[in-house]
């Protein structure tokens, strides 16, 4: 008696074949045999369309297949937002905050790493328990260009970095940076810091993790005008960073020194005069292979620079001109990880309750990220919702939306299926 | 119009509280006792994974183990391992299965047979939040273990993080008792 | 420039007045003083309307005070649905379990106490690393009547007792209690326990808090034939436990053992043909003073036990009847703490939409409590809500929503302003 | 009706991005950059609490303390501490009060002065879940820090763990940095 019988009536014809099967003797089976009790399944190696997405509720990220739905699996964080980091090797580093008695008692920052083809810790690096901790999903660790490694942006409020030596897994030690913060790489054994009057800061590591050079360079934003967001991404040796107003700032580090070349503005002044806007929490992404950036963009006021965005305008970064722009769906509503297909699946016209619901929501959309394929997708997320909105990063065409079973989707990491930087 | 609400509010009352999984409910709702307040419907993941080997058709509700009216799922109560990165007899990447766990008798309407599940968690990480199944067959209270499905069952070695849960074939129920 | 200026404008005499406050020279004010950094505020006795509500997503427990709608204060809990004992003394203890790693690590459990006054943790006492977690909101922790003993009930599947002696705050010792689970008061140093074939184990202390008394009971009910739910409630000596077919057990512990009467229907013939039945994680409450019963009901087939509530059926305890119907609202909703006033404050007819909306969702009624004063409140709360819904205890009247910060309401506890058994 | 929806939806969008509350957004939203998605409406419990000595009327916008539009809060990213079992200017029972924290300045209409405002963060217990407000006024990023509320300033002794904000006036500003 098979429940799909019903599903597949079509005539009278298909009515009649259900039936004998209905009503045929069922052949006799086997029984099902006894199934083994513990397997637990492997990782298989993620595709291109796999991203993790960070959940700041619950602390953790997920694994998410984007071609099938699936979620792959998850690794949990302590305090605050977690982010992976992912060496050539295929292992993740997290580095985490603790408490011995969950919001308070005895304080463990840690780098917990994960083998290939696992999502069971295979060990962990004690590291001082002044890790900064801050509402963005980048910025607060980096790698070596070479893997060998990890940077962590410490504030207490005094700032530094911690640098992991990821190969003999050890804490190799501190660095001060006094009146710089968060982290970028940029070279082999290079890092880039933020410091607060406009400059950056250059700092390169000898075979021993120790400070080789720090360099500060020139100013080259004035912040009291236009300051520069954290949220850059990075192609190849150029640091891509948005400002307030639009401009985008690259950095090349590819030379001994960092250097800046002339900002170029994401708005034209029309646009500038309408009020759009870049803003957000993830508001920049890069397809590296062919050169095109998104960036998150709203109409809103002075202070609006963390507002979600309502459209995904696609830049030619050799061009550095506008090539494309994409109308963002809303990601969807869940509750506790449920989608709320609120109305799906009910009556007509009460059916179309749900999108119409959408459409009276704001779009919050906060975070984009593209997967780095040649068919690469263009994923957004919400921090309302554990729902993201797919697109096809090329076209610009919405596909559907995909569910991560987290409560929000505040960073999305897509370091599958090429170029990592 | 007042008809048309009830109506339409009891099927879905209805259809929630037997297929609607709802996701992530924290520790609170491990092996909880949790029927879905909000309007939830489709099956997130139907066919997307590959039958296991002698599974019958995953698009039909007794043989899609991402969905809550699958066969072995008569008793279950938790998220999906099928849906967290396991299958319906498997656990998550990176948890550990409970040794433990309660059981229960589910019909199978591939060959009409009852057969004894048993319904091991998948432990040690949080929960998964996709797919969350709540179907209360044969359960009873906390004080009868063996068929509760309110106690949180990653105990011991596993420890008591909840993750996902598994249904698994133990045998034919040898007599009904349902 | 008052703003609230506007929303008093009646006629046009409001707005002359109004334009004059608007359009008068504001009057020479002297500066706001600095004021001091780091005051925390003391907590103030809870009043009667003051609920303690478990939100297992966020492993706490919000003092809501329930006639000013305000959240007086948290505490957190450890893995699981945090609850509170309370003791005469105005002390919390909440039995706490915490993984060095958040998900993994070490596991330790503890008690933590919280003293009058104050929600500053004022000490802990370590217990076994084996305290059951189930999804109970009662009966995994329970005080011997004279507030000297807490009992914790350990699962590993073997099932135990951990004596916490709380004038000594130490850990006085574990009893076996083979193939018997979960914990109640019963006495000065008594404590009932649910055995898996439908007896009672009475465990009885001496103070050193050893047993000295362990009997097993007749069976007083099948197990087989209709369960009794663990979510019992207490009134001076008596406890009462619903059956899943509505039968009330009564179990008098004020002799030297249990003693059990004829179980009576919360339903009639009728209502059971109707299929009414009691079901929820926290479905009955009782009024001690006045000895009034709440049962949460619904209407639903044999394995609905655990189905949320519709109505509240209140019971005369004396008489042993019904004297009131009490339809229930839905509780509301919320995304991640915030009430969805999904249209509320949009033009008409848009502004009737969260009520319709709701209308259209089951209830979810979950739980219920009642306050213990003379002017009770009925409180209830949704596993799927931060929202609670109340009502006048005694004229079954609905009141308002009131939101507790929480993602669920799984568990009330309203320990104030009555007898606290 | 497209043109009323885009009506309602665009004053929904003002008014949520203005004085939208958004409740419990545990770590992630700490000191975060978060604009509300779901239509929510007025302040919870406006009028509950009686108004400090020397504050304005609470029943009025620029007077109520427990609503994001209070005229202290131009710079705010948090949750409110007045919501949480604290005051505008005082931290809940339990909790203890960073000693570090950035500074904005807001225009207070009661008396037409730009006042100096820090926005100190209370530490120790869990995020407080009520009366969520993101205004970015003189908010700078992180590398300017006494400028930005992107950052957690629960740090130091007080630990990491965010619960709720205040806004402590520190005096009249001296010039107009707006």
């Amino acid at each position: 008696m098979r429940h799909t019988c019903g599903a597949r009536i079509i005539g009278l014809l298909a009515i009649v074949v259900c039936a004998s099967v209905l009503f045929a003797p069922a052949p006799a089976r086997a029984d099902l045999a006894a199934e083994p009790i513990g397997r637990v399944e492997p990782l298989s190696a993620p595709g291109p369309h796999s991203v993790w997405v960070s959940d700041g509720v619950n602390e953790r990220i997920a694994l998410v297949d984007l071609d099938t739905d699936d979620m792959r699996g998850m690794v949990d964080g302590g305090w605050g937002i977690t982010a992976g980091v992912f060496t050539a090797d295929g292992r993740i580093w997290i580095p985490e905050t603790h408490y011995s008695r969950g919001s308070r008692g005895q304080r463990s920052d840690v780098v917990t790493s994960y083998g290939p083809g696992s999502l069971t810790p295979e060990g962990e690096v004690p590291i001082p328990a002044k890790r900064a901790i801050n509402v963005l999903p980048v910025g607060n660790a980096a790698l070596s260009d070479d893997d060998r490694f990890l940077a962590i942006f410490n504030m207490t409020p005094a700032t530094s970095l911690s640098i992991v030596d990821l190969e003999r897994r050890s804490f190799a030690g501190e660095i001060e940076t006094p009146g710089c913060s968060l982290v970028y790489g940029a070279g082999a054994r290079r890092f880039l810091m933020f410091c607060g009057d406009g400059a950056a800061l250059w700092v390169e590591l000898d075979d021993e993790g120790n400070a080789i050079r720090k360099i500060r360079s020139e100013r080259f934003f004035d912040p009291q005008v236009d300051p520069v967001m954290e949220k850059g991404v990075r192609r190849g040796t150029t640091w891509y960073f948005p400002s307030f107003e639009g401009l985008i700032h690259e950095v090349d580090v590819s030379g001994p020194v960092p250097t800046f070349s002339e900002p170029w503005s994401l708005v034209s002044d029309g646009e500038r005069a309408a009020e759009w806007r870049i803003g957000g929490r993830m508001p920049l992404a890069v397809h590296r292979s062919s050169g095109r950036l998104y960036a998150l963009m709203h109409q809103g006021g002075p202070h609006s620079h963390k507002d979600p965005g309502r459209e995904a305008w696609v830049y030619d970064l050799e061009r550095r001109e506008r090539v494309d722009t994409i109308e963002l769906r809303n990601p969807g509503l869940t509750y506790l990880g449920v989608s709320m297909e609120f109305g799906q699946g009910w009556l007509w016209p009460f059916s179309r309750l749900y999108d119409w619901a959408l459409s009276m929501t704001p779009l919050g959309v906060a975070s984009l990220a593209v997967t780095q394929d040649d068919e690469p997708l263009l994923v957004t997320g919400s921090e309302f919702s554990g729902s993201l909105a797919i697109y096809d990063a090329r076209s610009g065409q919405y596909l559907r939306r995909v569910i991560t079973g987290n409560m929000t989707n505040l960073g999305i990491q897509a370091p599958y299926g090429g170029a990592t930087r | 119009m007042d008809r048309w609400v009830t109506h339409v509010s009891r099927s879905l009352a209805r259809r929630t509280s037997r297929r609607g999984f709802l996701g992530r409910l924290g520790a609170a709702l491990v092996g909880g006792a949790a029927v879905p307040l909000l309007p939830v419907a489709r099956a997130q993941a139907a066919g997307a994974r590959e039958p296991a080997p002698g599974e019958p058709d995953p698009t039909s509700p007794a043989g899609d183990p991402n969905s809550c009216e699958y066969w072995r799922y008569c008793g279950i109560d938790g998220f999906l391992a099928s849906c967290c990165g396991g299958t319906h007899r498997s656990c998550p990447p990176g948890t550990e299965m409970s040794a433990v766990t309660w059981v229960g008798t589910c019909h199978n309407p591939e060959d009409g047979k009852d057969y004894v599940i048993s319904y091991n968690d998948c432990c040690g990480k949080s929960p998964c939040g996709k797919c969350f199944c709540n179907r209360n067959e044969d359960d009873k209270p906390i004080y009868y273990p063996s068929k509760s499905n309110d106690i949180n069952w990653c105990m011991g070695r596993a420890g008591v993080v909840y993750n996902s849960t598994t249904a698994i074939v133990l045998g034919v129920a040898t007599e009904p008792d349902r």
